[in-house]
């Protein structure tokens, strides 16, 4: 039956499927719906072939080529899900759902600082290419780099890493305050103590800031109630729950509560 | 073909429904399918005031099935009346409203709330084993079960469904008590009880520790209790516990389900609701089914 | 690296066993595996006199797991004596017997007849939901678990595992009853009852309509049985349920086991028990961990 | 660690994998092991790559090509997992484990009756094959044939098909009493109600059958007593449970109790 006007699950064909870093791949897929739609900050599911595993994977969208009609996505092996995503071959097809959630809001500042996190890195690429004015990158890895090259590209770009094997030595927003990041906005995403960082930070500097959350999720369309967070509210507890899915993954940093 | 099915006076296109708690308040899932097709939406529960539910992570995932510990979350039946069921009754669908209680009087109270609603059933919620203080009390005890039936049916203006819990040694045993209680019909099944360890963080997944098990590795357990309670009981029955496609549906109306419900599908396929209602419609034309009603208990 | 285990005095190289039933006698799986690298072969279960078990189809799958409804066939306890001991003491791995009963007297003659057999455990099975006559009720109510535990324990030369029925409302209760029975060591659990339905021919795909449901599908409800059980109890527990690889060995020695068994695996891959074992390895190797004993129990 | 005294699952090159008939078809696949073991009778078990579907199926070997080391399996699709099988493409790798059971004992006979029906046929191939002295083969199917060609090259083909379609209408036994067959022994394996027939037939004929029975299964070497069938034995209930995957599933007809 017609299911015209309603989204779903969209099958998509592969183009390419490389590990950029160890055990960091980066997949290019053709999906014109997403591609045509997605904003940066912006997740799909991806859907696992075992049948064992019934959960979707939600990955960042990295990179959207309009014209083109692709989405890449960088994704890390952390289970068995991404291992099955990273023996794909190009030309095998997967299935995602997309673009889900809130991206970024992009605001017309001078000067954007924008920090990223290990595999938080990728959804800040299609930020960077689309935010106005300058703007400075810091990323922060434990060892080796992935997609500094892009990012170069569009900005000012600094690296640390746990064990200086490259850029500075320590974590990126020691390096932020090394180097005096300023701007009217910051843009973040990373692990959970990178982002309580930045958001104090944040504070300091008296900047507001937009960060991208990650948890556990079920649905990832609103449904479950799975993947709450605690925004700050005016009520007795001073919190609500808001979901990461549908009313983020980005936040306004000040509403968080770590 | 006739595929509406008659509910304890409630007439539904088709025996198909939504899994409170897996579909939201019908809204989330409105991008993904056409509400009008489906029999009916079972909302997530909701309680007299808001419950916060549990600490996260809220989800984990099992070989075929996933965990949950929502703990039942809920802005609370006064902001579920206000904006939901206006949502919903845009559409053509019954919407039944599961609730949530720690105590009898709370059940009671969100019963009392709901008499002027505009909403088609009720479903009690006494399985839910993500809830401390009493949900599974309920629902494992024939005795506090057939009571909490009795409570909430002398003030709700609906037809009653209670549902049940799987953790129990006699599912049969509890049917009867609510049967007894004045239910107008069952649902089955809830949850099982589950638990999954990190084993690298040597931490129990769940921040909850254990949580409710459900998906399409239940789905035995939940056939064997449907056909248990269909022959045990009068009262017409929901089934449900790992429904994904239009066979699984009829498994379970030839095990005695006069309705069925769509859960965990729903995460692992956005369209799954609609997928199971079709899957019905076409075993029925390959079968020559002309009424899906020939096919309740009609297993031998 | 230590992989010993002591249980209820017995050493074992490694906490790695069969689980009863879906392994023979171990003769038909010596052909697959090295019996001398396990840490014990759990036969199918033996009772006083043969039985004939239950019509076929006896095997049905589903999604993750499997049904069975074998009905304990088995030649006998003398049979078994004569034959399958002497071909197991060939190798260098514990004997442990899984009885069968449909009365306490038929328990208790097995256990007898057992007294000089040279076994290393005995396994009573209280709760196979394959036969009618008494087993479940055994498994499922506490007091009759108590008794039979209490009676076979009695005539039992060798330690006494008691085996417990997940399908029951609070299997805590169970287990601290053949705990006072005088059991020397539990394990849980035995398999979930299920049922599927074959919906072109509308009857059960099993002869005996429902069957034991195993496999991996039903892990989570095993660990949370066996972690609730490790909290209520002093006895040593052998966990099994849809253990497939080292890792869910390992997430169920977290959970309080300290001996494991491997089952329905075995049917989907005949070397499963070695891999288990050196997948126990290759995780202590990983994570450091000198001694298999320091992860019982482990779990935060 | 060294298992190499022991049996495994073993991983196999798909050759070919073609549809002979409606929803039957032939896999060819490369491994070597199982091509110099097999005899005619004998089964593999074929595991699924969906992780829903954990059960071996069996499927009977038709031919091996010992030089080659190759095995044919002629399979019908009737459920999940055989539609899984079709799928599969040539280059594909698929996990099996044989050969199992016991085969057809090869009697040196001057003339030797065979009888398959449906996907009973394709264990018989091989067999015809090795058999020597004279031979007739009869087939019978719903609608349509598959193999017969291949069986003509080693024998007297007689076909039989429910619907006419092909060969004589009627049943295969049928057709085996009007064409009067004759021989000092029957091989036959196909749907239950046939090889009832056969049983009968060989009894009144008083020749000796071997049949190959079929049982739902868990493991296929025995362990689970999941596959019984009732063979006859001189004990009170006048009958003894034996496994088909073990003790079969090739069985003296005498003896079997339908
Ligand atoms: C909004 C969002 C965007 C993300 N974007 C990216 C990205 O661009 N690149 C990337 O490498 N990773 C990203 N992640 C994390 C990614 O979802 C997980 O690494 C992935 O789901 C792990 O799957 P697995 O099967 O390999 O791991 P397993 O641990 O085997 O997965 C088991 C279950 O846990 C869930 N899970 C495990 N880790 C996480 C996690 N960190 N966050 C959420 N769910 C998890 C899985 O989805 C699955 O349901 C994102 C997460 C979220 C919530
Ligand atoms: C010794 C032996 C040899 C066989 N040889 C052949 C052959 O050469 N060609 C062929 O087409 N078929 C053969 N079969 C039947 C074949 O095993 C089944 O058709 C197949 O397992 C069906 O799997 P499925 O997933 O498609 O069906 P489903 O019905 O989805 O399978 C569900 C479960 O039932 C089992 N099952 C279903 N039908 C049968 C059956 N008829 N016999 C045994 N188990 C069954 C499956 O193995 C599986 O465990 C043989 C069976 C046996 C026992
Ligand atoms: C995330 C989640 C939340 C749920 N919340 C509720 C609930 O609020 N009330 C309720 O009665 N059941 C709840 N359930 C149980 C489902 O309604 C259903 O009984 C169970 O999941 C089995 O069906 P399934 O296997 O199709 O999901 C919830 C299940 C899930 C997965
Ligand atoms: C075919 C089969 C036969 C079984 N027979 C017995 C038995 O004789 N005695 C017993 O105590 N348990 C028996 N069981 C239960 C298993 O020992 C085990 O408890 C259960 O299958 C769960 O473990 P698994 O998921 O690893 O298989 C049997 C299970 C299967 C699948
Ligand atoms: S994942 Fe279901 S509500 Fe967010
Ligand atoms: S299939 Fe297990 S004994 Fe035959």
């Amino acid at each position: 039956m017609c299911q015209d006007n309603f989204r779903d699950k969209q099958g998509a064909e592969i183009i390419s499927n490389v590990e950029i870093a160890d055990n960091v791949y980066r997949m290019v897929i053709r999906q014109e719906e997403i591609a045509v739609n997605a904003k940066a900050g912006q997740f799909i599911n991806v859907y696992c072939k075992a049948e064992s595993r019934i959960l979707p994977r939600p990955i960042s969208i990295c990179e959207v080529d309009r014209d083109k009609g692709l989405v890449t996505i960088v994704y890390m092996i952390v289970g068995m899900g991404t291992k099955e995503f990273s023996d794909l071959d190009s030309g095998d097809r997967i299935e995602v759902l997309g673009p889900l959630g809130n991206g970024f809001k992009i605001k017309d500042c001078d000067e954007s600082i924008i920090v990223g996190g290990g595999v938080g890195a990728p959804p800040l690429l299609e930020l960077v290419k689309n935010l106005p004015g300058k703007k400075k990158v810091f990323l922060g890895f434990k060892s080796g780099e992935f997609l500094t090259k892009e990012f170069e590209k569009y900005a000012e770009v600094h690296v640390a890493t746990d064990d200086g094997s490259i850029g500075e030595k320590g974590n990126v927003v020691e390096l932020m305050e090394k180097v005096g990041a300023k701007g009217s906005m910051i843009y973040s995403c990373g692990p959970k103590p990178m982002l309580a960082a930045v958001k104090d930070m944040a504070e300091r500097l008296e900047v507001d800031a937009q960060i991208s959350l990650e948890e556990r999720m079920g649905c990832g369309i609103g449904a479950c109630v799975g993947c709450i967070c605690k925004i700050k509210a005016d009520n007795e507890l001073g919190y609500i729950h808001k979901k990461v899915c549908k009313d983020g993954p980005v936040f306004d940093a000040k509403e968080v509560m770590f | 073909m006739n595929t509406s099915v008659n509910i304890a006076g409630i007439d539904f296109k088709n025996p198909v429904m939504t899994a409170s708690g897996t579909f939201g308040s019908g809204k989330e899932y409105s991008e993904f399918v056409d509400l009008n097709r489906l029999g009916g939406v079972v909302v997530k529960g909701v309680a007299s005031k808001e419950w916060l539910g549990n600490p996260v992570p809220r989800i984990a995932e099992t070989y075929g099935g996933m965990l949950n510990a929502v703990g039942l979350q809920n802005p609370g039946v006064d902001v579920f009346i206000e904006e939901d069921i206006p949502f919903l009754r845009k559409y053509d669908t019954k919407i039944i409203v599961n609730i949530a209680g720690k105590t009898v009087d709370e059940y009671v109270g969100v019963a009392k709330k709901l008499q002027d609603a505009d909403i088609d059933m009720i479903e009690l919620n006494i399985s839910c084993p993500n809830v401390k203080e009493g949900g599974v009390a309920f629902g494992t005890d024939p005795k506090m079960a057939e009571y909490v039936t009795s409570q909430v049916k002398k003030h709700a203006k609906q037809p009653l469904i209670v549902k049940l819990s799987p953790n129990v040694t006699d599912i049969t045993e509890i049917a009867r008590a609510v049967e007894a209680g004045g239910a107008d019909c069952v649902s089955l099944i809830n949850t099982l009880l589950g638990m999954k360890i990190d084993i690298y963080k040597r931490k129990p997944v769940l921040a909850n520790r254990v949580g409710g098990f459900s998906g399409p590795a239940i789905k035995p357990v939940a056939v064997r209790m449907v056909n248990q309670v269909y022959n045990s009981i009068k009262l017409p029955i929901i089934g449900l516990g790992g429904i994904c496609n239009g066979e699984d549906a009829i498994e379970f109306m030839l095990a005695g389900a006069t309705g069925v419900a769509v859960g965990t599908a729903n995460f692992m396929n956005p369209r799954a609701t609609v997928d199971v209602i079709e899957g019905i419609e076409r075993y029925m034309e390959s079968m020559g089914v002309k009424d899906v009603g020939e096919l309740i208990g009609g297993v031998e």
